[in-house]
């Protein structure tokens, strides 16, 4: 576990998204990069039938027996780590919190290991249509835990292996201050200790981006 | 005597080596030619055997087996077998012997030699090695180190060496094992990596980066080492790897770039303890 | 003459008979002792030795009679003695006895105890002989106390067991139904942890756990509720139903 | 590019998982309780017969709070029972890395006269300390909480606490009696396990009488 950046890849309708993953693998792979296998990141959603409190319960291959789940009641999160039994509580809870199965998003795709980075390219699919949604790439580099201090380094693997695309500012997740409970001064996640949940809200993040879209784009032919 | 012995026992060798080589050859039968050229090779051995033996005289006293002799009256069937385990033992202590003997010989000259060693001179033991230090002293030197972002933690899981923890202002932790005041050895891990146990120190870091870090720790300690001067030697190696806590964030010197094949600079400088990388500093 | 040859024959048959009875008893404890040494008990080894000394009793009781012919006056001789196996003597002695030989004819034809025997029999009883009557009694008299004081001791004890045992099987409680019930009752429904007032045990029976209503949110925080006094929280109970309606 | 051991999803691996019944989530239980006076009796017996002889009785001080969840939305489930949530955590400043429990307990399996003890399904799930937030941020409402100190015994698979519980607010103890519970964690169909209890709970009378107790019966009324 180390500090992950995770990277929107945008896609411009020259290309689909299964021959970026293709283009980008044989970049990784003429890197010296090993592909280890496959990842798996996924999320639900459970709505609340009385107000608007979401639970988003995601999963990650990374820690596959630990189930991450973000309570969302519109002014905070609220995050929480836990068993993989608790899939099965949120089953239990279901009249009172129902999954909204068309919002479920995966982002899956290879896992390689270079060094000490380890990169992974997800495609995004969303619902049980698997509708594909774009692409993220997640940049993990291992041995450092503090955002801030290899933010410059891992700007500049991005570089060496996204070019154009790759960003230039940290992102926004790392910058927002965040009320600290035990000061009052807030801190910002780019100078606290990275955790596995961190991960999982940066993508939570996207996910919710992702979701937003389809919506609008449901909802705009109605308008 | 031994040197007869073996000669003989080779020369007996040559003779069985040559006789069924005569089977052989009269198997494939390719004409006599070969046989007799081959029988030709048997008598010059029989011959050169039959020398040797002459030239051996049988010993004039019994062999002493020492104490080994009683073994003999053993009548347990069990025990028996502890004539093999002996003879195992006694070869093995040979061995041990002569190794250490060659090691002896190599150790002289070894010039990174790093302990006052020598068995001849006993004037010279007298002199306190860094090696030596009371705990206190120690105790006391490493308490007025100060450098920045360094916390440092003593604790003695074996008696009196201390093993002096590092915590690097968030980005590694490192173990150094003390002999006294000398630098044992350094054991360089990521900050989320365990080193609670003693095992931990000679395990190696699970990331390249602190592998390579440990390696160029490794040769600072070497190169810091003074057997006369033993505290300036720790307080120099402590300054240097303070400098690591820079590790990810600072570019190489040479190259001002961040990585090179995957890694960061994780080369410092032992004077200007400028970051490089390990290709780049030539 | 004939007639005690004839009292003598009968006397013999009879004791050979009373001979053989006391052999088989204590060949019965030797086997009892050699083969039942682990599980034997006292009852039937003690039953054994009885036996023997029942026999014992009646041979010397036979011997004790006036008509006993006087085989005190009789000799017994050994006629051949050979270091030789007289088979003969195996077969009639069962085994024992293989050769009747001089070195073991005086232990076997001895009418008398072994001399060392008698030297130290004559010292004890010369000792016995050697103490007044008084002096007898006196030792008699303390031997006497201290046996009743070692028997005071033991009875004293066995009686302490026994109470105690008595007093043991008269059971002290080690549980309570009621606080078993209690207890469950806390732990799994809340019952007599949401308050003290003894209003809260009169509820009418209704769905378990919906039994106090706190004020405010349910985002109430856990602390509060211990600060807040219980006639409030019934008060409160009464007027609102539910903070969700 | 292969396609070869591709992640499952973790919710499939999970239904998998509890298809072939390998999720311990049922809980086989037996209460009783035992006077003050007599624990000292009890925990000797049970240090005899159980595992961990080198280290018991291991202690523990926990805190327990239980939420319920209600479904407000529909009126006809107001009268159904609640879902009951149960949050536990050690007291001890020894075990603050320890992670929070989270504990869903269901309602005791129906006709099971035959089963020696009670039968009930059962999540136990370790969970981060921000649990207190979640909980009452979902909409659970804090029922009740408690203070709990007593021993931990263990026979095989078997787990046997004597524990005291204590009032939250004045740390007066409930009754003048330990509680003393026997259970079990085990997967769908694993009833043996249930003699094996009744074995063990027959061991300790008549000290304690361990017992299969149906909370809805001792509802109060």
């Amino acid at each position: 576990m180390g500090v992950t950046i995770l990277v929107p890849y945008p896609l411009d309708n020259k290309k689909t998204g299964p021959e970026v993953v293709e283009e980008l693998s044989k970049r990784l792979l003429a890197m010296q990069a090993t592909q280890t296998g496959h990842f798996l990141v996924d999320g639900d959603v459970f709505e609340s039938s009385f107000n608007k409190t979401k639970i988003h319960v995601m999963h990650n291959s990374e820690y596959p027996a630990s189930v991450f789940s973000i309570l969302d009641n519109g002014q905070k999160q609220i995050p929480l780590i836990t068993d993989l039994i608790f899939d099965l509580l949120m089953l239990k809870v279901n009249p009172i919190y129902a999954s909204r199965k068309q919002l479920k998003i995966e982002s899956k795709g290879p896992r390689f290991e270079l060094g000490d980075f380890l990169v992974k390219l997800g495609s995004v699919t969303m619902s049980q249509s698997q509708t594909f949604k774009g692409l993220l790439i997640e940049v993990d580099y291992r041995p450092c835990l503090i955002p801030i201090i290899c933010w410059e380094l891992i700007r500049e693997f991005l570089q060496g292996f996204l070019g154009q695309y790759s960003p230039t500012t940290i992102p926004v997740y790392f910058t927002n201050s965040v009320p600290n409970p035990h000061h009052p001064v807030p801190y910002q996640k780019s100078n606290d200790t990275y955790q596995p949940i961190d991960t999982v809200q940066q993508y939570l993040e996207h996910f919710n981006n992702y979701r937003k879209q389809t919506i609008a784009l449901m909802m705009g032919p109605n308008k | 005597m031994d040197v007869q012995i073996n000669a003989a026992l080779n020369g007996i060798k040559n003779l069985r080596a040559s006789v069924s080589n005569i089977f052989e050859t009269a198997i494939t039968a390719e004409g006599t030619f070969l046989l007799e050229e081959s029988i030709a090779c048997v008598t010059q051995n029989f011959k050169e055997t039959e020398t040797c033996i002459n030239n051996l005289n049988a010993p004039s006293v019994p062999f002493t087996l020492g104490n080994t002799s009683y073994l003999n009256y053993e009548t347990d069937l069990e025990k028996q077998n502890m004539y093999n385990e002996l003879v195992n033992g006694y070869k093995w202590y040979e061995k041990t012997h002569q190794y250490s003997a060659i090691a002896s010989t190599l150790l002289q000259h070894n010039s990174l030699k790093r302990s006052y060693f020598s068995s001849s001179n006993k004037r010279r033991r007298l002199l306190t090695g860094a090696h030596t230090v009371p705990p206190k002293h120690v105790d006391h030197l490493i308490s007025t180190f100060n450098v920045n972002n360094m916390q440092l933690k003593i604790y003695r899981p074996f008696a009196t060496n201390a093993f002096l923890h590092i915590n690097l202002s968030r980005v590694l932790k490192a173990a150094i094992i003390l002999r006294g005041l000398m630098i044992e050895w350094v054991t360089v891990k990521g900050f989320n990596e365990s080193l609670d146990n003693v095992d931990d120190h000679w395990s190696e870091s699970r990331y390249e980066v602190f592998r390579r870090v440990q390696k160029a720790a490794h040769s600072a300690m070497l190169h810091f080492y003074s057997p006369t001067f033993a505290e300036l030697a720790i307080r120099s190696f402590i300054t240097w790897f303070g400098s690591y806590s820079t590790l990810f964030s600072e570019p190489c010197k040479m190259c001002g770039k961040h990585l090179l094949n995957a890694l960061p600079p994780t080369h410092r400088d032992v004077r200007s303890l400028d970051p490089t990388h390990e290709e780049c500093r030539k | 003459m004939q007639r005690e040859e004839k009292q003598l024959e009968m006397f013999l048959d009879n004791s050979l008979s009373k001979l053989k009875d006391l052999k088989i008893a204590i060949g019965q404890m030797i086997q009892k002792i050699e083969f039942e040494h682990e599980t034997i008990n006292w009852p039937t080894f003690l039953d054994n030795f009885a036996l023997i000394s029942s026999h014992l009793a009646g041979l010397s009781k036979m011997l004790s009679l006036e008509y006993t012919p006087p085989i005190r006056n009789l000799t017994v001789l050994p006629l051949n003695l050979s270091p030789d196996v007289d088979e003969r003597l195996v077969q009639a002695t069962e085994g024992r006895l293989p050769i009747f030989a001089a070195e073991i004819v005086p232990d076997y034809l001895r009418t008398k105890p072994d001399p060392s025997a008698e030297n130290r029999m004559n010292l004890h009883e010369a000792k016995a002989n050697a103490i007044t009557n008084e002096a007898a009694s006196k030792q008699v008299a303390q031997f006497n106390k201290i046996v009743s004081h070692v028997f005071d001791l033991i009875s004293k004890s066995r009686d302490e067991w026994e109470m105690e045992s008595l007093h043991r099987n008269v059971r002290t409680e080690t549980c309570n139904q009621g606080d078993t019930q209690t207890l469950v009752k806390a732990i799994a429904l809340g019952i007599g942890l949401k308050t003290n007032s003894p209003m809260m045990m009169q509820q009418p029976r209704g769905v378990p756990g919906q039994v106090p209503v706190q004020m405010g949110s349910p985002g109430i925080q856990p602390m509060q509720l211990g600060k807040m006094p219980s006639s409030i929280k019934t008060n409160i109970k009464s007027a609102q139903l539910h903070p969700y309606r | 590019m292969t396609s070869e051991n591709q992640p499952i999803a973790a919710m499939d691996s999970l239904l998998q998982a509890s298809k072939v019944n390998i999720i311990p989530n049922q809980e086989y239980l037996l209460q009783g309780s035992i006077l003050d006076v007599q624990v000292q009796r009890l925990l000797h017996r049970l240090k005899g017969l159980c595992d961990n002889v080198e280290t018991a009785p291991e202690q523990f001080h926990d805190y327990e709070a239980c939420f319920s969840l209600r479904n407000i939305a529909d009126e006809q489930a107001i009268h159904t029972a609640p879902l009951l949530l149960r949050v536990r955590r050690s007291n001890d400043p020894a075990d603050s890395h320890m992670p929070w429990q989270l504990r869903y307990v269901g309602n005791p399996e129906l006709g099971d006269t035959k089963r020696p003890t009670l039968v009930r399904s059962c999540f136990d799930i370790s969970c981060s300390p921000s649990i207190m937030e979640f909980l009452t941020e979902m909409g659970c409402r804090l029922e009740f909480e408690y203070t709990v100190r007593g021993y931990l015994f263990r026979k095989g698979r078997m787990k046997i606490t004597v524990s005291k519980i204590f009032r939250p607010m004045n740390q007066e103890p409930l009754s003048g009696s330990y509680l003393v519970e026997l259970s079990l964690l085990a997967p769908v169909g694993a009833d043996a396990v249930a003699e094996d209890m009744r074995v063990f709970a027959e061991k300790l009378k008549p000290l304690v009488i361990l017992e299969k107790i149906d909370h809805r019966r001792i509802a109060p009324n």
